[in-house]
């Protein structure tokens, strides 16, 4: 379970973007934090993965306090991060890509070729491009790079940024399914922020709404049925 | 006011394999108030960059007012009239606010007395709401304040063509009524603007026209509702549960 | 410090703080014109601050370029030697045009001609190495401007039959006063004219539209295109003019004003570095800031070559002097060195900084919005009270 | 400081020296001028200083640091005559600086002795910048002198040397500087007209990898007669030591000349290892005829730097000397005529041997054929060629081989694996 | 012929048939991945591996096994060398001397290539075809053939290739060459009966020089890669680094004499581990103290920052020597005792003759180490996880955090392991060379040169990168027109390549294009 009590977070000194805010992803589940562009989506994901750091407020993972901790070591707690800028190594392979996805078991040869050989299972087209550069792949390839490096250490809870931006709707509904699977077959704690708010609400489990900084509303993904007047108000 | 006419031929760019835009064509002669959208990395963007001058079209031609603009510096497509804001504010960090005024201000009339220019900027700060950070550093400024500092910057140059590329992004709501008023009172003036957003309603409410980019092309070309009812659109952006 | 904040604010109520700086320029503008009045300074303090004063012009140039313009150029030194190089050699074998057999020889140019063909040509180098940088920013425009001031200082070696080689070119002398006292008392004015004219001469660049969008440019210079601002244009002509100002200072100084002869050895890459550190420790966003910075270095480097401490009360060291001697000759650049480098980590706009920073009243008005800041520090509220 | 044994009056008479302490100066040699300067003062003021009319007066040599630059050792030079109000000057490394500072000390009426700089100019009365220029001095120069060589009275020597053993094809390197330019004009000039041919290499002070240059002799059809090496400090070490480890010279076929920094036989040694018997000229006293004082000398020498010392030192020391001895003889430390007078009049035995002045205001016409240079111009520095036999050998032990007079160990020339 | 035994021997052990087999059997086998996503096939592969072994030895093998795309320009530029290289022979044989330098200026040389840059990348856009490249294969083509490419590329308007350049470029080259050999007869590179051993002999020089100078540019680019800075610094600690090794040989020698009473030299060969280390450990504390806060958005204008502060550094470095090790000269002793490798003269006929070949043996071992050395640091950094994670970093710093790396120890790594390569080839090079504490300002010229042209941040570009900054000053030196200039414009010639690299393609041969 991870926890966020209200936190303050702001990328200069004197100007706070998160104000306040406070959440809760459970366990097994997929909770999903939506909101109007530059309300702190991102801001809060960057927080939690320790790239900010919040001027007040506490992250909770499982009841222990892990705020301000190095974003290194969130992976070895079993935290991982997709962020929403894709962040793959272009000028390696696919292969050495997912490889860097067991940096922190690296010397465990054995798990690292049955995870890389996971991610193959999940995307065949990665392997039939494993020794392409990955800059070369398409957007959608590389964000299944992405996806696959980050299940490489077999994280408790992932935080997702977008995942599906930019990708066609045939793969954007296969990263949803993905989602979906991970939680459902793996019991991940998931934490999506997205703008397709559509299809985050259709596999979201519980809903989060920010405005600028704060909570908005929050329930259960049934009680946003009425989609104008939740999101688009 | 002035004769407006921006017209696209054919307009690509690549980066490395990837290609941006393709083969986009369409025109703009009135003062109209027009939509663009598409999702992340359709190049609306990347659109923007190569109608303003700052990339140079890989092919394809465009005509501003009469003239040929691709693969002019940024500045000549400026002064022949075609003003941008952009996605992530580029706001000139150690220069005060009234600075980054006065730079499109000097730079379009430099003949003009500064003390007028001043005058003129202090009204549009007024206007935009921020005429109380004049004098303040633009890096110090919120990112929903600087949105509103590039559309003053623009204001100043008097472009008959406005591109605003994501204005509401991180904008506050208030704000955002700010930026509709803004919008509003641009067009009136008789400018034509282009308004690349990801907010639907703003885009629905505001615009006369509306382009949609997909991958790069352009797949739709027309007032609101008819786009909105595009097959393809909705399979490429809206989703399919928008008409449901 | 409840006094300093009482004596701040009895200032900014009395006199104001501008008005005190601008009172404390002019006393010390006062003091450099008085200063080779004083009869109990040498010539030698003279020749000093002549040096001081050329520094100052080169260092405040490279802070309009570097730290305004953002053009960061180590080709600084290249430019005030081409100045002083063509003076020399027009001074020594006029224009000739061997193809067209025409030529104007060398008599027929005073030494203000040949120093405004030094500066001019300055200028027209400075012209297409500025188109040249067009593309070029940061790492690759040093590099660059390296590489040009090395080639040009490796020819200037190489072609000694033209250029006289390491013994050196001299130019005109453009005072013939027999007299040494009052001719160090000549060149002194004329180099701290010299300076006052360069500086009021950027000043007013840097304060008129121009500096704006110089500044604008360094900035983003992508941004600074998009409103309208012709950087190609700016960029050449920062370079320009520039170059011109060092290319005049190099042509005047070398006219037996400050030194009898340029050397190629003046152009090294040490000789650059020296004019650069001196505005960085003085502050290379600041002309004024920049130019004091090589002044006070230039003392102080020269004041450095020997420490003499005194011990207190007549106390005598074994050997029976009554003071400690270290000879820091070696380790002043050293020192020079850690200077810059802690300046830069911890006092980025350098050393004068905040001096001038207070005087300009700038820190006040910072001060304020902090504080407007801290009061409402909810967005909101500040859209909503400015919407009325 | 009372020694006890002299009483010394209030006044301490300062002399000026100058040389460059910092770079781009030439460091290392400026570092052995200013102890020379140094060490002068101090074997002086032990001897009860400088005698005027019964009254000692001690003597204090103030540095000034030229950093190799015009620019700056006209400065010092202001600061030396104005802050510190020397009475006489001595020193000077490079002959730009002492281009440069000899108008304010002619201005000055400073006496002066030059003990390094070689450009044929700097003693030259009646010099002009540039042909149809008019003369620097017109009034001629009247205050300085100079005991270190002309670059033209060096060149002769070698040359003389070389064309005595029927070197027809020459090699000059030649560093790109003061030094290097004139001296390799002159030398060039009097191999041609000796009959032999010469091709002339420029490089840059400075570079380490000669190699590409040294193959390009070494492509030549014949290989030369003799390189010679008109390069100074650390470059020379390097360009000689290719040049053995290629065996292009010395070898059978070529002899090889480098210039007088081989006498500092530690550094030598150290930088140009395994047994590199270049010759070198040497200018200065040569070992086997140093006096007690050269003996003396050369052992503060080592002992402060671990080297044998350099002529420049030499001459530096011997330079204050020289100033001191005039002013005794005039009666005045300050009267700038009279201590002229004196040095021109000057007869000594120093660490260099016998110090007099042939051309002066007391011998004003220099006769035709005698260059203009000689003009206050010590006409004796001793130029010698040596030689070593032995890796490791110590300067002091290298065989002179030229001029003969002075040759130690009867052979003009010790070819490569021979020992004389 | 006479050859020395050794060198027979070396060539044995450093090239020749040993080598051929290892490339012929090591390059298919480990490569496959990347040769895939290059497109070249296995045999081609194998008769890489058995020419660069066979050739160059380990370096043959190792280049081409690391950068599998050089191979077929390699190939490329060694054919049209050649070809080059025979056609100006026979053509500056049979050309009358007085003819050809009027009619080149017509038909191709400075004016064409000004001519077709400005026509031609318009033309490209014109069309709607790709412009990239354009205007340096304009500028070389017009160069090369004056007109003809310009119809040429007028009319096809064809992709522009790295193949190409390579071709336009030597023809550049073929022009000048051949205009030299017509019109200076007298010289060595065109001229005497030995003017390819001579060539051989000059390129020779270059290669042993320019992969000690690699050595240092390596480090450069490292910095370069993960930091996106140029180190200002770099001569002053590849000066200092020659210092330690000096100091430590110096006392480690005297400690040893006197505790075994014999008189004992070190090797300096163990100089250069000792410089490695403590220079290591100053660069990573000046990054940590100075560098870091650049990279947690503390400072505004980083490249801008990281030039100054870095200079501060050397000059702080470089005057702290002069005043403990004072300005006289020092060296250490050789690392072999071998002075030199000799291929002896030997006549054939009247018109040609081989050899001398010298090679200078303390150098080949200096070679050598770099060598050694750069491929250490490649094999580091493609197939280490250490090494992967600082590729990684320099790739994308945040998805390097959120695999688990931590950054800014992978930043303190990399300016660690730049300085501690400039240290080594310092400490490799105090024995060949005579060090002085302003040693470092010549060579950081150098490596700038060189880490531009192979493109900033590229390994295999720098090296590639020195050893072509080699030859060019070792050719430039060796073929200048006027012997006498020549070598005083050794340093130039670089120079002059340099500023044309920036010009027209800052992107070097191997660089990153900049996003
Ligand atoms: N690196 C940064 N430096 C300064 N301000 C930033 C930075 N990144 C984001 N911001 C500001 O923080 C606010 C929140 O940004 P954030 O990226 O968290 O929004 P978001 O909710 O993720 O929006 P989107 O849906 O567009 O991704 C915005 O006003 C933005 O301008
Ligand atoms: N300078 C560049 N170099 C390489 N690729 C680029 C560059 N700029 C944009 N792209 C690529 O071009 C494509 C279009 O990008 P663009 O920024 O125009 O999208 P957009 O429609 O504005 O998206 P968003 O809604 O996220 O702002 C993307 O795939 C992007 O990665
Ligand atoms: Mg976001
Ligand atoms: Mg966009």
């Amino acid at each position: 379970m991870l926890k966020i009590e209200d936190i303050y977070v702001g990328y200069y000194e004197d100007l706070h973007i998160l104000r306040g805010l406070s959440l809760t992803a459970q366990t097994g589940k997929l909770t999903a934090i939506l909101g109007a562009n530059g309300v702190g989506k991102s801001t809060l994901l960057k927080a939690i993965y320790g790239f900010l750091t919040p001027h007040s407020g506490r992250i909770l993972l499982n009841g222990s306090d892990v705020t301000g901790t190095a974003t290194h070591q969130l992976i070895s707690l079993g935290i991982s991060y997709i962020p929403q800028q894709p962040g793959i190594f272009k000028h390696m392979s696919v292969r050495e890509n997912l490889m860097m996805g067991a940096w922190t078991f690296q010397n465990d040869k054995k798990r690292m070729e049955s995870k890389i050989e996971e991610n193959y299972e999940r995307f065949p087209i990665l392997r039939e491009k494993q020794h392409e550069q990955a800059g070369n792949l398409s957007g959608g390839q590389q964000r299944m790079v992405e996806i696959g490096r980050t299940l490489m250490t077999d994280p408790e809870v992932i935080l997702v940024d977008e995942p599906t931006a930019g990708l066609a709707k045939m793969l954007s509904e296969e990263v949803y399914r993905m989602l979906v699977n991970l939680r459902d077959e793996e019991g991940l704690t998931i934490l999506l922020v997205d703008q397709e708010i559509r299809e985050a609400l259709k596999i979201a489990d519980y809903v989060y709404v920010l405005e600028l900084g704060r909570n908005k509303f929050e329930g259960p993904a049934s009680d946003f049925e009425d989609l104008e007047k939740a999101f688009w108000s | 006011m002035s004769d407006i006419n921006l017209l696209l031929n054919r307009v690509s760019k690549r980066f490395g394999g990837n290609q941006a835009v393709d083969h986009v064509s369409f025109s703009v002669t009135k003062p109209e108030l027009i939509g663009m959208i598409g999702p992340n990395g359709a190049g609306k963007t990347t659109l923007t960059n190569l109608m303003s001058g700052m990339l140079k079209p890989t092919t394809g031609t465009i005509y501003l007012n009469g003239r040929r603009i691709d693969g002019h510096p940024a500045y000549d497509v400026t002064r022949a009239g075609l003003g941008r804001t952009f996605q992530i504010t580029r706001a000139l960090g150690r220069m005060t606010v009234l600075e980054n005024m006065m730079v499109p201000g000097l730079a379009h009339r430099p003949r003009a007395r500064r003390l007028d220019l001043e005058e003129r900027a202090h009204e549009i700060l007024g206007l935009l709401t921020i005429d109380h950070l004049t004098n303040e550093y633009s890096r110090a400024l919120s990112g929903g304040q600087r949105k509103l500092l590039e559309l003053g910057r623009l204001l100043m140059l008097e472009p008959s063509v406005i591109i605003l590329d994501e204005p509401f992004a991180g904008v506050h709501p208030r704000l955002q009524e700010t930026i509709y008023q803004y919008i509003h009172r641009v067009h009136e003036d008789g400018k034509a603007i282009i308004l690349i957003s990801h907010d639907m309603d703003a885009v629905f409410e505001l615009s006369h026209r509306l382009l949609v980019l997909h991958h790069g092309a352009l797949i739709a070309d027309g007032a609101p509702q008819a786009v909105r009812s595009d097959p393809a659109v909705i399979e490429a952006y809206l989703g399919h549960d928008e008409d449901d | 410090m409840a006094i300093l904040n009482r004596i701040e604010s009895a200032i900014d109520e009395s006199i104001g703080r501008r008005r005190l700086g601008y009172a404390l320029l002019g006393l010390i503008i006062l003091f450099f014109l008085w200063f080779p009045n004083d009869a109990s300074q040498s010539n030698y303090a003279k020749t000093v601050f002549i040096s001081g004063f050329f520094y100052a012009i080169m260092s405040s140039s490279w802070a309009l370029l570097a730290g305004i313009a953002g053009q960061f150029s180590f080709g600084h030194m290249a430019f005030m030697g081409i100045g002083a190089y063509v003076a020399g050699l027009v001074a020594r074998d006029g224009i000739v045009f061997a193809s067209l057999g025409i030529g104007i020889t060398a008599e027929s140019f005073s030494a203000i001609g040949t120093i405004i063909i030094g500066t001019l040509i300055a200028g027209l180098v400075g012209l297409v190495i500025g188109w040249l940088l067009l593309r070029l920013r940061s790492a690759y425009l040093a590099l660059f401007t390296i590489a040009f001031s090395e080639l040009f200082r490796i020819m200037m070696l190489t072609e000694y039959d033209y250029t006289g080689g390491s013994n050196g070119l001299s130019l005109r002398p453009l005072l013939q006063i027999a007299d040494i006292d009052a001719a160090r008392q000549v060149e002194y004015y004329l180099m701290f004219a010299l300076l006052i004219v360069c500086l009021l001469a950027m000043y007013w660049v840097a304060n008129s539209p121009i500096g704006l969008f110089l500044r604008a440019m360094r900035e983003d210079e992508d941004a600074a295109s998009a409103l309208g601002v012709n950087v190609v244009r700016y960029k050449i002509l920062v370079f320009v003019f520039t170059s011109m100002i060092v290319g005049l200072a190099g042509a005047i100084f070398y006219s037996d004003v400050g030194s009898e002869r340029i050397i190629p050895e003046q152009l090294e890459v040490l000789q650059m570095s020296l004019i650069i550190a001196y505005a960085v420790i003085g502050g290379m966003e600041s002309l004024i800031g920049a130019a004091a910075g090589a002044f006070i270095s230039r003392y102080l480097l020269e004041a450095m070559r020997e420490v003499v401490i005194s011990l207190p009360l007549g106390l005598t060291l074994p050997d029976g002097s009554d003071a400690f001697v270290w000879e820091t000759g070696a380790w002043r650049f050293a020192v020079f060195g850690v200077v810059m480098v802690f300046t830069l980590r911890y006092m980025r706009n350098g050393l004068l900084y905040p001096i001038i920073t207070w005087f300009s009243g700038r820190d006040l008005a910072m001060q304020e919005t902090v504080a407007k800041r801290d009061d409402d520090d909810d967005l909101d509220e500040q859209a909503g009270a400015s919407d009325e | 400081q009372a020694d006890g044994h002299c009483e010394f009056a209030n006044y301490t008479i300062t002399i000026g020296g100058l040389a460059p302490l910092s770079a781009p100066g030439a460091v290392a040699g400026g570092v052995a001028m200013d102890w020379a300067f140094n060490q002068a003062a101090d074997d002086i003021n032990a001897d009860c200083g400088v005698q005027i009319d019964g009254v000692n007066y001690q003597i204090d040599v103030v540095t000034g640091d030229s950093e190799g630059s015009p620019e700056r050792g006209q400065a010092v030079t202001e600061r030396l005559i104005q802050e510190d109000e020397v009475d006489a000057m001595v020193g000077v490394y490079h002959s730009a600086v002492g281009l440069a500072t000899m108008g304010m000390l002619e201005a000055n009426a400073i006496p002066t002795v030059f003990s390094e700089p070689w450009n044929d100019n700097v003693s030259a009365n009646g010099i002009r910048e540039f042909d149809g220029a008019p003369p620097r001095f017109e009034d001629g120069i009247d205050h300085i002198f100079r005991i270190s060589p002309a670059s033209s009275m060096v060149g002769s020597v070698i040359v003389d040397w070389l064309l005595s053993l029927g070197v027809d094809d020459v090699v000059l390197i030649v560093e790109n500087t003061d030094y290097g330019q004139p001296a390799a004009a002159d030398e060039a000039a009097r191999f041609e007209a000796g009959g032999a041919t010469v091709s002339k290499i420029d490089v840059e002070l400075g570079t380490e990898d000669f190699v590409p240059i040294l193959s390009r002799i070494q492509a030549r059809a014949e290989a030369p007669d003799v390189i010679r090496i008109l390069v100074t400090g650390e470059t020379s070490f390097n360009l000689t030591q290719q040049m053995a480890e290629l065996g292009i010279a010395p070898s059978d076929d070529t002899i090889c000349v480098t210039n007088q920094f081989a006498f500092q036989s530690d550094q030598y040694w150290a930088t140009v290892p395994d047994g590199n018997f270049c010759a070198f000229n040497r200018v200065g006293i040569i070992p086997s005829l140093f006096s007690d004082a050269a003996v003396e000398l050369n052992a503060k020498y080592e002992e402060a730097w671990g080297d044998i010392i350099p002529s420049f030192a030499m001459a530096s020391y011997d330079a204050v000397h020289i100033v001191a001895d005039a002013m005794e003889r005039a009666g005045s430390y300050s009267d700038a005529a009279a201590i002229v007078a004196a040095i021109e009049a000057t007869d000594i035995d120093l660490s260099q041997g016998r110090y007099y002045f042939e051309y002066g205001a007391h011998n004003p016409e220099l006769p035709e054929g005698t260059p203009a240079f000689m003009w206050h111009q010590w006409p004796d520095p001793i130029v010698t060629v040596m030689q070593y036999y032995e890796p490791g050998q110590s300067g002091l032990d290298a065989a002179v081989i030229y001029p003969e007079v002075y040759q130690t160990h009867g052979t003009a020339y010790i070819a490569p694996g021979t020992s004389p | 012929m006479v050859i020395h035994d050794t060198v027979f021997v070396i060539w044995l052990l450093a090239a020749g048939p040993l080598w051929a087999a290892i490339g012929l059997f090591l390059l298919p086998s480990v490569n496959q991945g990347r040769a895939e996503s290059e497109q070249i096939s296995i045999t081609t592969l194998q008769i890489a591996g058995v020419i660069g072994g066979f050739a160059l030895g380990p370096v043959g093998v190792g280049l081409f096994y690391f950068e599998p795309a050089l191979i077929r320009r390699t190939t490329l530029t060694a054919g049209v060398a050649i070809t080059v290289f025979v056609s100006s022979q026979v053509l500056a044989r049979i050309v009358d001397p007085n003819l050809p330098s009027g009619l080149w200026l017509l038909l191709a040389g400075p004016l064409w290539a000004a001519v077709a840059a400005f026509i031609l990348p318009r033309q490209y856009r014109a069309v709607e075809a790709n412009d990239q490249n354009v205007l340096t294969a304009a500028a070389l083509g017009g160069f090369a053939i004056g007109p003809i490419i310009i119809g040429l590329m007028w009319k096809h308007t064809p992709k522009i290739s790295r193949d190409w350049m390579i071709v336009l470029g030597s023809l550049g080259a073929w022009q000048i060459y051949t205009l030299f050999a017509i019109h200076n007869t007298t010289n060595p590179c065109v001229a005497s009966p030995y003017h390819i051993t001579y060539l051989t002999q000059q390129t020779a020089n270059g290669v042993v020089i320019g992969a000690i100078y690699s050595l240092m540019a390596v480090g450069l680019t490292l910095i370069y890669s993960v930091q996106g800075i140029v180190s200002f610094a770099h001569g002053q600690l590849y000066m200092v680094g020659g210092y330690f090794s000096f100091y430590f040989l110096l006392h480690g020698s005297n400690i040893l004499s006197d505790i075994t009473g014999a008189e004992i030299s070190i090797n300096p060969i163990w100089g250069i581990p000792v410089a490695a280390i403590i220079v290591f450990v100053m660069g990573a504390v000046f990054e940590r103290i100075f560098l870091k806060p650049m990279h947690e958005g503390l400072i505004e204008r980083v490249s801008e920052y990281a030039i100054l502060i870095t200079f501060g550094f050397g000059f702080f470095i470089e005057y702290t020597t002069l005043a403990i090790a004072g300005p006289f000269p020092q060296r250490t002793d050789r690392f072999i005792e071998i002075r030199r490798f000799t291929l002896q003269r030997a006549q054939i006929t009247d018109d040609f003759a081989f050899g001398p070949i010298n090679i200078i043996g303390d150098r080949a071992f200096a070679m050598v180490v770099g060598i050694i050395l750069i491929f250490a640091l490649l094999y580091f950094l493609q197939r280490t996880w250490t090494g992967r994670a600082l590729r990684a970093t320099s790739q994308d710093r945040q998805a390097a955090a959120v695999t688990g790396i931590n950054p800014t120890n992978m930043n303190t790594l990399s300016f660690g392991m730049g300085s501690m390569l400039a240290a080594m080839s310092g400490a490799a090079l105090i024995p060949i060379f005579a060090w002085v504490p302003w040693v470092g300002a010549e060579m950081v010229g150098r490596s700038y040169v060189i880490v531009v042209l192979g493109g900033l941040g590229s390994v295999p570009g720098a090296l590639l990168g020195g050893v072509i900054v080699g030859i060019v000053e070792a050719l430039g030196a060796g073929c200048h027109p006027d012997p006498s200039r020549g070598a005083a414009y050794k340093e130039a010639f670089a120079l002059v390549i340099f500023a044309l690299v920036l010009l027209l393609k800052p992107t070097g041969l191997f660089g990153r294009e900049q996003t």
